[in-house]
């Protein structure tokens, strides 16, 4: 067992890789395996410096890929474990992530957005949203939560392990590399207080009996030899998410009740858009905020009821329409006009998105 | 747990000089030969029968078969016992 | 909703991040909201070094704002840098004993100072950190000296301790930089 | 004439009777390692203790097997795999096994780290000198002037360089404190029990452990029950068959 | 200079892959770089085969990563390479592909879908749809044809390196296992004997003329410093983007016009469709067939056109809807009701979407 | 008192003046490397022939250092696309230039497979026992006891393994007859001089080498210039500096 | 629109694909449209094999179609296997020489040869796979004879040249398998 | 093509008894002070000038300065050159 570090609340003025870390440990996770890049490094390095105290376990392995397949390892031995990691790293633990999609394991993965494609930048950006949700040559069962600051990522860390091994899909929280570096006040504390309870962590591997008298042997695998083997399989994943989703589905409404401009944005754009919003309520103008909390997947019904009611849409990311396009696919049938402000790999400010709702208004009012 | 498995197959009894039984599981025999080649008195011929994939099963001359066992060790699919009596 | 935007900016050598850093770290633990961002790219060393911080009263929004209020750039290309954060509500500092340029955009007050001279001449080269840490505090006017020095000792007590007379050091570059901004009177 | 046998055949505790026969083709040299493998674990009572690992590739069809916590991976991702359990849970001995494209070509990272730390592991690779699940390719290991899919003239190594020698790779850069590297071959299984012996006992006391087998792939070979053999004496020309390193102790 | 090995029309009867191979020859192409995986290993056996006769180059590289990576090495040093790859394979190339994306690099690579996510099947699926034309950590500046059958394969083959050289975008032919393994006729042909000229192909490393004096050095590179610098760049990525696409979008429409049922379906798929048609039309049902041929750029307009014409839509794939949620992206606020038909894996017959038309118009008609 | 200078510092040929200062941080080992392997190339007049591709970790901070063509890749690629380009333009000098980490970690499956092979081509690892570009973690050639961000209470051999050792590890895999395997080390810049010329005179012939440099990383390493140079004595008595091997006749 | 669609399935060593290679082939020189699809699993033996072919007088449109029009099983396996690809309009051709089960799926009509016995006892157990091509040819009634013969020879041209005499045992075979389905009446 | 590229700096003449001229170029220096340690004469000191990153260069002590190049061939950043003359 793991010792953990918060046990009364404790507030603290930390980067958000520390608050990855700390909230890991909250959680009681036993183990991280991972491969730097930035913008995660100090998730791990946190997590390193704290070994002594927490006595948990850390493997830095290979490259990502390694990272991606000893973590499903670690989980198959029934550890409560998790990596890290981040662009062109996010790319190649897909590997990892795709078999851990295709055997329901409770896979943990904190992603640190950066620039894309390829290297690209170390910075910002949520060019990973698609690649998060669906990358590999899957369906995308998978789920996601994006965070907008530092208490969504002690609260939604936590609660990544409590999802996946529950529901038993990969489990992402989508961050970025501004939330990871920067630094604001957050009030950490032990999940107990708030009434949760860690999922237990049952070990697919080594499970307790003795094979052959207590139980069989577990045999686990992927691959299938007849197409409908894999259909099959398939389709009642297909269920289990359906069912899944509507337990898990999260979002936040901000002054949308009675929005005529709908801003829908996720992770820490819209905490941009939240500045924007008073800022355009100040000048008499009705915006509201929809933001998907878990982007994958999506909270359809509450979605589509906010951009019936508006009289405009805007989508606004730091990349070219990768939550919109998941958005429209669910919104198809609605007819509310929509516009876009995308910044590839760049940061949306409040002021970006006054200046487009105020166009947006006034073209609507020349028409 | 797992239940008890049938084997079919068939037996050459009294091989060695009477000294052990040779059998051959025929649902586990996919024919490759290659016990043939190890078997140090070259005893081994095609069978009548056949294994799982319709190919012809081995058998042993009884007469030459010393009983060694080789062909059961090198067998990938165990698909060959001699039991020594 | 008073919110403070700051952007510091500065060559890899000029401690502008651990100005940040101590600063920010004063407004947390005055009770106040703080969001702070460090700029980093693929260089460990070199280019410009940027600090974005905010200190408000109320919950911050955005991480990343457009337009700065108060604009610190310490060498020709942290002036080019800080361009872009500049609106008619800013007012831009820099050092012109280290700068051969000149902030040229638009603005509502370009300030001048020379703590890179002063701090070489009157104290020591190494406190022209702290010394633009008392620009700062005087020109963002949202935190009290008391905060900062508090800050100070979370960030350089250790120090300090060994060598008691740096601390001394460290308070008059602070008040000399504060100086430099009352003089000129944001 | 066929009817149902009072005997059973000689399957290993640690072979999984229920699955019936083998996936592999006939005369593959998987069903010969595994076997020995199987009847190893038994010898050594790791029964309870072990985790089997299988990659991409003809070891594949081995998901089912044995009768051992088992787990299919993806191609050249077993190693990882594999130390992810033994890191997580300590203990574990844990077999990582695969062929030798999954073990030289696209997971030849996590063969030198994984030998350069020396993880808790042991790691087997079936070296067939061709890739044979994907319709028999060259390998890294293809033998000189070997035909294959993308060799249809035969290897020139002068193009693709000459064939890799796992064992000899890995003993260079596993710590001798803690490693035991051999190699041995299908032709003589007896002997290969005994290099399973040794790999397996020092896994199970903390090491870590590489063994490449010499193994045969009739259907790519396009070879008979004799050229089979054949081929594999030409082999282990190539391939020295021998321990290459032994930790001291490890008798 | 490779030699060609068809140079007057030839009709063969042969495999999927082994077209390919021919179809690369006759685009003159000169190198192969490639790791074995089904269902396209054929491809890589062809081309081996025929080298004595065509003189071109290969290598079989130690994995999908440098075979991508090493792709892109050729390419740069002005060779018209290429390579090919499928399910997980296509999952860890994406390293590279994020690469030629951010570079603009003439990658041409041809997919050949199977089962997923994760290893999965070696047979057939439309698995890969999104990760062909959007994986890694980018925005999916890509261009992919999708096939449906061997004279596709040999035609959009050789319009992929064009298409690719052309525009400097990542080019992909996109088709399955089925047409892979699959053997029917198909009519080889020499490009140039349809006025197809193949585009030149430059080098970008060691071009003509000496350092310092022709020319200077070449500097290629896929990182940037700032996040402003990335976006600057994107954006007129996107502006070439746009421009291209208006060019290069492709559809084939079946009995589309007078259509009340559309049936969208791409690849494989879209052939099924077409049988499905037919018999439904025998029957007195007024379907018809959309099936865009890039969908990557999607043929935006014509489909818009085509869904509004129509009384009901039907998406099917054998995917579980990867086309239909890049579709539905671009068809909001259109209202045309629509239905689905997805196999994740497997293949859709005829009868298949016979029956299911049979039921929505069924359906419409008790409403 | 600074004026303008009537004379030119004394950069190679093969060095980019127009992009002024490196972009690495003061007292960089990569910058002492990079200067030499410029006049090495100077030197042999391969100016033209030469193809530089830098990998992710500092080395991209060469991106446009070299006045020669070249490709900044992606972090452990830089062996397959300048291999991908010899193989397809053969008579190109193509360097491939990393860290200890893109070489012997992400990109050990490239590592070694190049060396099997014996590509075409001078691979470059600039050892710095740690990941210098993303912050100071351990890397695999990470020093007993070396204190890093992942290793923050020094690196302990028994749980993270021993340092890998490059150079060893290549010249046990390449092929004797075409390559070229040495370690040098910044601490003496004219050797490595010579090492450089033996490495591409090999490759400008066709063969393969490869060469492993023990460079300085005094930012992670928080070290002065008094520890810079200390700390490189210390390498230096845990990573032999030699030559590996030498193919017959390079001189 | 004539298209007839088989399903041609068995062990690993029977010769499916082989048998429906020559099928196709001869198809593909008769000038008729083809779409052969080879089943492949990740066992590159064992496992059930099956080859799906279409022969039709125009474009063939769908490549993977859900019920044949002939199935051919030639085990127990390949009987269950093919249950799936059964309507009532199919014809399902077993061998119950090898066969312990028979086909159960709904049907228009189930036919039992003997193909494998009368290949050991009357020609060779090597020409039992030309046998059931023999039979295929008879009840698909698409192609002539002559046309197989001829695909024949492109396929096992070779080795008849070498030993002229299994050239004669193969067209005995296929002249078996044909009077086989004759007998039954398709 | 390349246009001259103009360096500022500054010069330490005649060292080496008045064998050479020694030369800083000061937007390249970055005071990392590696060549410091390397002078076989332990003759280099910072100076009063500063660098690329406003750290201090450094210099020679005439006197000692034997004119033998090591720092500027130990330099990383090509920052100091001698002229023998
Ligand atoms: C990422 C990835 N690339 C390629 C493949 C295709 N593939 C499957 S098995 C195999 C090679 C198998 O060769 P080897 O590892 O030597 O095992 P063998 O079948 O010879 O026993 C390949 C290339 C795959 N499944 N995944
Ligand atoms: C796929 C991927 N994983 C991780 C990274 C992050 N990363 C960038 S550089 C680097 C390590 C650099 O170390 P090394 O190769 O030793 O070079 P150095 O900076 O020390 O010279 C890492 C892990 C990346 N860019 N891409
Ligand atoms: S008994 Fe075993 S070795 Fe002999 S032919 Fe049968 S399967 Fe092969
Ligand atoms: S027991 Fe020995 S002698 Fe008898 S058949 Fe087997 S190998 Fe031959
Ligand atoms: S292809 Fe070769 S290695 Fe694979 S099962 Fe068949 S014989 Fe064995
Ligand atoms: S971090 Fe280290 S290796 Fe990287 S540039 Fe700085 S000193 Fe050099
Ligand atoms: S001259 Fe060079 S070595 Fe000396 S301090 Fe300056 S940069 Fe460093
Ligand atoms: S030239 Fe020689 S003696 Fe003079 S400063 Fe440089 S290293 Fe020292
Ligand atoms: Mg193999
Ligand atoms: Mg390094």
């Amino acid at each position: 067992m793991v010792k953990k570090l918060i046990t009364q609340d404790t507030r603290m003025f930390l980067t958000g890789n520390e608050v990855i870390a700390y909230a890991a440990n909250a959680a009681e996770a036993e183990f991280m395996y991972g491969y730097p890049i930035t913008p995660q490094n100090e998730i791990m390095h946190t997590w390193c410096k704290l070994l002594p105290k927490t006595e948990a376990g850390f493997l830095q392995t290979e490259d990502e890929i390694s990272a991606g397949f000893s973590t499903i390892g670690g989980i198959l031995a029934g550890k409560r474990a998790f990596t890290a990691t981040a662009g062109p790293g996010n790319v190649i633990m897909q590997d990892a992530q795709s078999m851990a999609e295709m055997m329901r394991i409770p896979f943990v993965c904190a992603v640190m957005q950066r620039g894309g494609p390829s290297t690209a930048t170390v910075i910002y950006a949520q060019q990973e949203t698609r690649l998060t949700c669906f990358g590999g040559n899957g369906e995308g069962f998978r789920i996601v939560y994006s965070t907008a600051g530092h208490q969504d990522l002690y609260d939604y860390m936590i609660k990544s392990f409590n999802t996946a091994w529950k529901y038993r899909f990969p489990t992402f929280m989508l961050a970025d590399g501004y939330q990871g570096k920067m630094r604001e006040p957050v009030t950490l504390y032990d999940p107990k207080s708030r009434g949760i309870t860690m999922e237990p962590t049952p070990a697919a591997l080594r499970a307790p009996g003795v094979i052959g008298v207590d139980r069989e042997a577990t045999h686990l695998r992927n691959t299938f030899n007849l197409e409908e083997e894999l259909m099959e399989q398939l389709d009642k994943y297909q269920i289990d998410y359906d069912k899944m989703s509507k337990e898990v589905e999260e979002y936040l409404e901000y002054k949308a009740e009675d929005a005529e401009v709908l801003i829908i944005a996720h992770g820490i754009v819209a905490r941009s858009a939240m500045t924007a919003v008073d800022e355009l309520r100040a000048k008499g103008i009705k915006a509201g905020l929809f933001r998907p909390i878990t982007i994958r997947p999506l909270p359809v019904e509450p979605m589509r009821k906010a951009v019936k009611r508006a009289k405009q849409v805007l989508f606004t990311e730091s990349a070219n329409g990768q939550l919109a396009q998941m958005c429209l696919e669910k919104l198809y049938g609605l007819t509310t006009p929509y516009q876009t402000l995308f910044k590839m790999g760049v940061g949306v400010t409040g002021d970006d998105i006054v200046a487009k709702v105020e166009t947006m208004v006034q073209e609507m009012a020349n028409v | 747990m797992a239940e008890e498995i049938q084997y079919k197959g068939y037996k050459v009894a009294d091989v060695a000089k009477g000294k052990a039984d040779w059998y051959m599981f025929t649902d586990l025999c996919k024919g490759c030969g290659l016990c043939m080649v190890k078997c140090p008195k070259k005893c081994l011929k095609w069978s009548k029968e056949v294994g799982l994939y319709q190919t012809p099963c081995v058998e042993p001359d009884p007469e030459l078969c010393i009983g060694c066992g080789t062909c059961a060790m090198v067998c990938p699919d165990s698909a060959i016992k001699v039991v020594k009596k | 909703m008073a919110r403070t935007k700051i952007v510091l900016a500065g060559e890899g050598g000029q401690g502008v991040q651990s100005v940040a850093k101590i600063l920010v770290e004063a407004g947390y633990e005055a009770g106040k909201e703080i969001l702070y961002i460090p700029n980093f790219g693929v260089e460990q060393r070199g280019g410009v070094s940027v600090a974005f911080c905010q200190i408000a009263d109320e919950k911050i929004g955005e991480p990343r704002f457009a337009k700065g209020d108060i604009i610190i750039a310490l060498s020709d290309r942290a002036i080019a840098r800080c361009e872009t954060y500049t609106s008619e509500n800013s007012v831009v500092v820099y050092d012109s004993s280290v700068c051969t340029t000149k902030p040229t955009a638009k603005c509502k007050e370009v300030i001048a100072v020379e703590a890179n001279k002063i701090a070489n001449e009157q104290l020591s080269a190494r406190v022209f950190n702290i010394m633009i840490l008392g620009v700062l505090l005087k020109a963002t006017n949202v935190l009290k000296l008391e905060d900062i020095k508090n800050a100070m000792e979370i960030a350089l007590g250790k120090k300090f301790d060994a060598k008691p007379e740096l601390r001394e050091l460290n308070y008059k570059a602070l008040e000399m930089g504060m100086a430099m901004v009352e003089k000129v009177g944001v | 004439m066929i009817t149902t046998l009072d005997v059973k055949p000689d399957l290993a505790k640690a072979q999984n009777a229920a699955a019936g026969a083998s996936k592999f083709c006939p005369g593959c040299g998987h069903g010969m390692i595994l076997k020995t493998l199987a009847k190893t674990i038994d010898e050594l009572e790791l029964n309870e203790r072990a985790v089997f690992g299988c990659d991409i590739g003809c070891s594949l069809l081995s998901w089912n097997y044995m009768n051992l916590d088992t787990v299919q991976t993806h191609h050249g991702r077993t190693t990882p795999v594999i130390y992810g359990v033994t890191r997580a849970n300590p203990g574990t001995v844990g077999i990582a096994y695969m062929g030798d494209g999954g073990g030289l070509a696209i997971g030849a990272q996590h063969l030198v780290n994984a030998a350069t730390r020396s993880e808790n592991l042991l790691v087997i690779v079936a070296n067939n000198t061709n890739y044979g699940m994907t319709g028999g390719q060259m390998s890294p290991t293809t033998m000189p002037g070997q035909k294959t899919e993308t060799t249809p003239y035969g290897r020139d190594c002068e193009v693709t360089g000459r064939p890799a020698k796992a064992a000899e790779l890995v003993a260079s850069i596993a710590d001798p404190n803690k490693s035991y590297v051999a190699r041995a071959s299908v032709s003589n299984l007896r002997k290969l029990n005994t290099v399973f012996k040794k790999a397996l006992k020092n896994v199970a006391d903390g090491g870590y452990s590489f063994v490449e087998v010499l193994s045969v792939c009739p259907l790519n070979w396009r070879t008979n029950n004799e050229g089979t053999w054949e081929r594999l004496k030409t082999m282990e020309e190539c391939f020295e068959v021998k321990e290459f390193l032994v930790k001291e102790g490890l008798e």
